[in-house]
């Protein structure tokens, strides 16, 4: 039975491997074959509107055996979780893993796989998501050039992600974590001759690396302290370390989560990766990636409890979780101030996500990981179904700006509808999914110990109003408001998109009604509670008052309810208050994304061009020229200057004495120089001719 | 056996002082180092002679091969540059002559007679090299008691190739 | 009945074939490169038998010679003199078994791309096989004074590729390689007098290692610790004496680079374990009053921060790889520095990685140069639209030497970092601390700078790049040979690992 | 053992000296120079290794002072003729008898 598991789950994370890896095979031979000159940049988008959809040969390849390795992921995940729901215990594990490195000291690095709860939970959503949008991807990218590099890159990240989700140890969760990061890299900069999509690439990869950095040395001083990285083993090891050691290490190992999952003040990232195609997007940059620092926190949790553990006091070190709940609730705050007055629509998704992230981080910082996974489910699937319908309004209309959109509702009823269902779940209406989850994580932050956690709670309810603004804001601008006269035009074309451009939104649209009618608590069955029971085996949730989910509808309603004032029934004040005199500075500096990445960009340009133009300056000029050129071969004449100063000033001084007879005999003298040299070697053999015949007379004489 | 040796020595010396003569009477630069070359070999079967087999080989690979090596080197660079020995006993060089006769007479009297005064072991040649293995010794000897030796001539000669690249590379080339 | 004679023959072979390559010229110069690339292959193959054999010596005890812990065992009397003697002696062990493949394999990829040349074509190849002879016999020396001849012998023919088939500052990089390399092996020769004088007149390197265990006085020894280092790290190099390396990479022609970035820094590192950590008592490591692993902490570190800033504003493409094979290089120093097993290993497996990433990054350059006619990254632009499969290729070894996970670098790096962090990072008040801390926060900054570079030549739209035909097969095969190795290494660094931990397990036991 | 009288190396290096002074004074060319000086530091060796050969004592120093000269003999050759290749350069020519930018003026 265990092994049966344990193949289910190498089923899962090999098969889009190798899909990706005959996809990258057959893209290698491709661009042999056609020498790269094939790949434009641009989109045909309306060559085949004209022609009807017809996918090439190539396209129909590459995009079966895509779908068809994730599909096969998902039929084994599936079967792993019917086992192991209804076979194992709560709590339960099963690991399989080899060494890594080969030699003994280092025997308890391993990797393999870990099959529990968490794991098979966070699986099932990723490989669902996986296959609705790779279904998705085959309709969106048609047309493209690249359609099998993407291909092969995307099949490699979910298989990347899906062994991340799946590591036994750190040291495996790492290396794949990083891969992610690579996928990601390569899949913003997918368009690889936009200048911006390379420069979004870069700066992801980079502000990654920068919590990678962190991340490592937090495991790697756990290793130290405890010899082993098997998350398995840590739980009985930890128990030796002192608060301070445990803080330490919770602490470097959010780092990573702050880089990965786009927490302040390393968010800004996502924003500008949404440079990437909408797929890209809607996997990574919303409902798989960016969760996996939720994911490896929930996943190494008995770490931060234990730096938890006990009374917080603030002479004491166990402060790991409110840092992580403070900078979750403060990230949340500004990110969602930021969607609010970002008009590009795939960018206001981006802000939303880092808010609804740093929620479930939130959760997690107030102690329960059962709320942080209740969450990610409902946003990830409601969130990669506004970005599936974002991209579709976008292929449909051509543009990114919202303001440059309006009325679609009738032109594209099919995504309208499934958008629609979507922002209600994001903006967290009363009874659908977000609702119940946010509800969940609102609760633990209330009654958390973590300090100030009515201030936290405050703030999370306030970034709950923001979000429902906001949602409300781009659903009315896009659908509902009638468009600019110079878009007309741009609008009057647009119709919904073929079979997979929409049928995988509307599964997706689906699946939060289901998880909406899940959700609701009943007597027989409570969602939160099953999880709970499954995740943190032991722990009971707190009682929660029936006022805290009534304060936080009364707060939604009051976000749907003023955004469609504000931006449907009474534009006109809105006018007046872009036109405010105190508004439009507020409003300019939340667009600047606060100068956070000014102030990134000024540390990574300007200190550290100068340091290394420094050094730079320090090899060439100091250590080649004047080290090598200058001190050995010149440094001999500064030593004979040296002599030179005490010829001048003590022997001169005795020459001086006796310079007339030098004088009178150099004139006598004079016409000995006649500066040939074998005139003067002439003069000195035969003055040696003449000592040494003096030396003879002597010894004759004797 | 004795005579025979005597007899090689003074026939090897004349030849080393006629290819020493012949290096600067003769008239291309080339030749005059060929016959260096000849004269250095000459030395070093003097040396041979004398129980320094070693030293024989050291004389002939570094100083007839190597040093050889960067005259001929200098010769074809600073051009096949032609000169006249004025070996004519012009009267511009009658006096270097006469100096350099002198020169000899002072210098050979002097070593014999100083030579003379010491009283040495007679004239008879202690020739290592027979009895233990003169290369064997000088090995021990390097390697242990004098091995500092061939560091130090590392460092010189490197300081001579630093020096002499620094003064061959033009300006530009640095 | 054992066989001494594995080594002689993979030692010899280059050595013979190349004269015999230069003479071939007056069949016609093609067929120089021919039989260079014959030799070279077979050495290859050889090498890979010799690494089976290495493995399961225990099957074949009886045709393989092991002796002083060394497998292959070779010792003959060379010169003997008194009581000293200096022995032919050639062996390997879990140090040096990898380093010679590496050698094999680097020499194959580096003469099949040199192909392009053809001026003076059957010199080159003939300097290339004594090359080769050379880096192997210094692997593979047990004796001093052999390892010293082998180690000297190097620098001619190396000078003399620079200075022949190099850019148009040649001459001066050429110069400024010789001088620096050989003047630091002049304070190592007086290192190794030292230690000779100390392990009672022998040259044989086990020996030595026995004799010197005995040795009393730990101040000589450190001091001879530090003047052959000054030998190695020249050759590394760590920074202050590092501005030969990117002048010589730079000018080098790429197969060259690829050699000298190869092989040529991997002898420092190698000697720096062989003589220093395996040959030299534990006690200068370890001993409280000895300074030796701080300062090499130290030496790594500066050259992992300072190449690393350095890099980030070089234009030509070669001196930033250049640049950042210092760096890397410090990451050898610091895992020794580590003293643990995973410290040691790790920088072992380093010199591997960077063995086969870096010659990759450098042939990459050389097919961009040729074919786009510029490697300054100014002006290159838009690579992936000419040649998507160099630049696929670029953008792997790149990553692969910026430490990605799964590939080569990654595993050096986390050993090394893994040591270091094991190792007494809260010692020296704190030193090793923020030693460790700048050293791991460097590692962004070679991100960064290796990303700028991709995003500079690989991404964008093509201006100025002219591609006159598709990169010839000779051009491309090394890279992927090359490229299939970092992949492999990365996913299974075990069949290295395994092997070194041989020997370092000797240095340092497991508890 | 056999007798090779000490005068003869001692003749043979005198001979020597005096010829290689003889070409220093005389030459014109700057190589040749060079040449006539190697033949005195032969001529010098020589000294060395006779009285090294025949002191009683063995005392081996003579030879070292002879390897020494080589190695001294080696450099001085090789920076005597880098400088007489620069003046090649600046001048055309190495007739040190055109050379008089010593000369006082």
């Amino acid at each position: 039975m265990e092994s049966e598991i344990i193949y289910y789950a190498l089923g899962v994370v090999t098969s889009p491997f190798i899909g990706s890896l005959i996809l990258t095979i057959f893209a290698f031979i491709h661009y042999a074959k056609t020498h790269g000159h094939e790949e434009t940049e641009e989109n045909n988008h309306e060559e085949h509107e004209e022609h009807g959809l017809k996918y090439t040969p190539l396209e129909n390849f590459v995009s079966t055996i895509g779908i068809l390795s994730i599909f096969a992921s998902w039929v084994f995940m599936l079967l792993l979780a019917i086992k192991f729901f209804t076979t194992e215990h709560h709590g339960a594990f099963l690991t399989t893993s080899y060494d890594f490195f080969g030699f003994p000291v280092t025997q308890n690095i391993q990797v393999g796989l870990l099959v529990d709860a968490l794991s098979v939970y966070m699986g099932l959503i990723v490989t669902t998501l996986a296959l609705l949008i790779h279904m998705y991807a085959r309709e969106y990218m048609h047309g493209d050039k690249g359609y099998p590099r993407f291909f092969a890159t995307f099949n490699f990240f979910t298989g990347i992600m899906l062994s991340l989700v799946f590591s036994s140890s750190f040291f495996e969760l790492f290396i794949f974590w990083e891969l992610v990061g690579l996928s990601s890299y390569l899949l913003i900069g997918f368009w690889i001759f936009k200048p911006s999509a390379a420069h979004a690439a870069k700066k992801a990869f980079l502000y990654n690396k920068v919590g990678d950095v962190a991340l490592l040395s937090g495991f790697l001083i756990l290793y130290k302290l405890t010899g082993t990285l098997n998350f398995m083993e840590l739980p009985d090891k930890i128990h030796n370390l002192t608060p301070l050691q445990t803080a330490l290490i919770s602490v470097l190992i959010f780092g990573g989560v702050i880089g990965k999952s786009a927490q302040f003040p390393l968010y800004t990232w996502l924003a500008d990766a949404m440079e990437g195609p909408t797929p890209v997007s809607a996997i990574l940059h919303s409902s798989t990636m960016v969760k996996a620092g939720v994911y490896m926190v929930a996943r190494v949790f008995f770490l931060y409890w234990q730096a938890h553990e006990g009374e917080y006091n603030f002479a004491g070190d166990n402060w790991a979780l409110a840092v992580v709940a403070w900078v979750a609730a403060i990230t949340a705050l500004l990110a969602g101030l930021q969607a609010l007055v970002e008009n590009e629509i795939k960018r206001i998704l981006a802000y939303s996500t880092v808010s609804q992230i740093s929620y479930m981080v939130l959760a997690l910082g107030a102690g329960s990981k059962t709320a942080a996974m209740y969450h990610l489910l409902s946003h990830a699937t409601f969130k990669a179904l506004l970005f599936l319908t974002a991209g579709a309004v976008i292929h449909v209309v051509h543009t990114n700006n919202i303001w440059e959109m309006g009325n679609l509702r009738k032109k594209i009823p099919k995504t309208f509808t499934a958008m629609l269902i979507g922002a209600i779940g994001l903006s967290g209406f009363p009874g659908i999914s977000g609702f119940w989850s946010k509800d969940a994580v609102l609760a633990t932050v209330y009654y958390s110990d973590v300090p100030g956690n009515k201030i936290l709670f405050t703030l999370g309810v306030v970034t709950a109003f923001i979000t429902a603004l906001y949602t409300t804001r781009f659903i009315i601008v896009v659908f509902f408001r009638e468009p600019t006269p110079e878009n007309i035009e741009r609008v009057e074309h647009a119709h919904d998109g073929g079979f997979f451009l929409t049928i995988p939104p509307l599964i997706m649209a689906a699946l939060v009604i289901l998880e909406s009618l899940t959700f609701i608590p009943t007597p027989i069955f409570k969602f939160e509670e099953w999880l709970m029971e499954w995740l943190e085996p032991g722990v009971h949730a707190h009682e929660v008052a029936l006022t805290l989910p009534i304060l936080s509808a009364i707060v939604v309603l009051l976000g749907i309810g003023t955004g469609i004032y504000l931006y449907y029934y009474n534009y006109n004040i809105l006018a007046s208050l872009n036109q405010n005199k105190v508004i439009i500075p507020i409003r300019e500096f939340i667009a600047q994304r606060y100068y956070i990445d000014k102030v990134l960009y000024w540390i990574a340009n300007v200190p550290a061009m100068i340091v290394s133009r420094l050094l730079q300056d320090i090899d060439i000029k100091i250590i080649d020229r004047t080290i090598i050129d200058t001190w050995i071969v010149k440094g001999s004449l500064g030593l004979a200057k040296i002599s030179d100063v005490f010829d001048q000033g003590i022997i001169d001084g005795i020459v001086n004495g006796v310079w007339m007879i030098a004088l009178t005999l150099g004139r006598a003298f004079r016409k000995l120089q006649t500066g040939i040299v074998s005139n003067y070697a002439s003069i000195f053999a035969a003055a040696l001719v003449i000592f040494l015949g003096y030396v003879n007379f002597l010894i004759f004489i004797k | 056996m004795g005579w025979f040796l005597e007899a090689n020595f003074i026939l090897i010396g004349i030849i080393t002082i006629l290819m020493a003569f012949g290096t600067l009477s003769t008239k291309k630069v080339m030749r005059a180092a060929a016959f260096l070359l000849l004269t250095l070999v000459g030395v070093a079967l003097t040396y041979l002679f004398l129980g320094f087999e070693f030293l024989m080989g050291i004389q002939i690979t570094v100083y007839a091969g190597g040093i050889l090596i960067l005259f001929l080197f200098s010769v074809l660079l600073t051009g096949h540059e032609e000169f006249k020995m004025d070996l004519e006993f012009a009267k511009e060089n009658i006096v270097q002559i006469l100096i350099s006769i002198l020169l000899f007479f002072t210098l050979t009297a002097l070593m014999l007679s100083i030579y003379g005064n010491y009283q040495l072991t007679g004239n008879e040649l202690v020739l290592q090299a027979q009895t233990k293995g003169l290369t064997q010794d000088f090995s021990v000897a390097l390697f242990s008691h004098f091995n500092y030796v061939l560091p130090i001539l590392g460092v010189l000669l490197f300081s001579a190739m630093l020096g002499s690249v620094k003064l061959v590379l033009r300006e530009e080339e640095l | 009945m054992a066989f001494y004679g594995f080594l002689s023959i993979l030692l010899w072979v280059p050595l013979i074939a190349s004269p015999i390559t230069y003479l071939l010229s007056k069949n016609g110069p093609g067929r120089a490169k021919v039989f260079a690339t014959i030799v070279s292959a077979l050495e290859f193959i050889y090498s890979l038998v010799l690494w089976y054999l290495y493995v399961a010596r225990d099957k074949y005890s009886d045709l393989i010679a092991v002796a002083d812990g060394f497998v292959f065992h070779e010792k003959i009397d060379w010169i003997v003199v008194g009581n000293l003697k200096i022995y032919y002696a050639l062996g390997v062990d879990g140090l040096s078994l990898p380093l010679v493949v590496l050698t094999t394999l680097i020499f194959l990829v580096s003469i099949i791309s040199s192909y392009y040349i053809h001026e003076r074509e059957p010199l080159y190849y003939s300097l290339m096989l004594l090359l080769m002879a050379g880096v192997m016999g210094t692997f593979i020396a047990l004796d001093l004074f052999l390892f010293y001849i082998a180690w000297e012998i190097v620098l001619v023919p190396m000078f003399f590729i620079i200075a022949y088939w190099g850019g148009p500052r040649r001459r001066y990089s050429a110069f400024k390689f010789f001088i620096y390399t050989h003047l630091a092996s002049l304070f190592m020769l007086i290192g190794i007098f030292i230690v000779f004088k100390a392990g009672n007149y022998t040259f044989y390197m086990p020996e030595l290692k026995t004799n010197l265990a005995n040795y009393a006085e730990l101040s000589k020894l450190i001091l001879a610790f530090y003047l052959m280092a000054v030998g190695f790290i020249t050759k590394f190099p760590q920074v202050p004496v590092h501005t030969w390396l990117p002048d010589a990479h730079v000018e080098a022609p790429s197969p060259g680079s690829s050699v000298l970035a190869g092989l040529l820094l991997k002898m420092g590192g190698y000697g720096l374990i062989r003589l220093g950590v395996w040959m030299l008592p534990k006690q200068v490591f370890t001993d409280p009053s000895s300074n030796v692993r701080l300062v090499l902490a130290l030496l790594g570190m500066v050259s992992m921060a300072y190449t690393a800033f350095v890099a980030l504003s070089q234009k030509d493409m070669k001196r930033l790889i250049a640049y950042s094979s210092i760096g890397h290089m410090g990451i050898v120093s610091l895992g020794i520095a580590s003293y643990t097993a995973e410290g040691i290993n790790g920088a072992i497996f380093m010199m591997i990685a960077h063995g086969v990433i870096s010659p990759t990054l450098f042939l990459i350059s050389g097919v961009i140069q040729h074919n786009a006619g510029t490697r300054d990254m100014t002006i290159l632009k838009g690579l992936w639209k000419k040649l998507p499969i160099t630049s696929t290729l670029l953008v792997f070894s790149a990553l692969a030497s910026a430490g990605l996970p799964s590939l080569a670098g990654f595993v050096a790096e986390f050993l090394t970092f893994a040591g270091l962090f094991k190792s007494d990072m809260f010692g020296y008040g704190h030193t090793y601390f923020w030693i460790t801390v700048v050293a791991v926060m460097s590692v962004i900054v070679v991100a960064g700078y290796y990303l700028w570079m991709l995003q500079r030549i690989v991404f964008g739209e093509p201006e100025h790049i002219k591609v006159e035909h598709k990169p010839h097969f000779y051009e491309i095969f090394p890279l992927w040979v090359l490229s299939f190795f970092i992949l492999l290494l990365g996913l299974l660094p075990f069949i290295v690992l395994k092997i070194t931990d041989q020997f370092v397990s000797i240095i340092i036991p497991p508890a | 053992m056999t007798a090779i009288p000490i005068e003869y190396p001692l003749i043979l290096s005198s001979a020597l000296f005096s010829l290689g002074v003889f070409g220093v004074i005389t030459q014109k060319n700057a190589v040749r120079i060079l040449i006539a000086i190697e033949l005195i530091i032969n001529a010098a060796n020589i000294n060395f290794v006779t009285f090294a050969s025949y002191n009683p004592n063995a005392d081996i120093s003579g030879w070292v002072f002879a390897l020494f000269i080589i190695a001294v003999a080696a450099g001085e050759a090789a920076i005597g003729l880098a400088i007489f290749i620069n003046v090649f350069r600046n001048f055309g020519e190495i007739n040190v008898k055109h050379l008089f930018t010593l000369r006082e003026v």
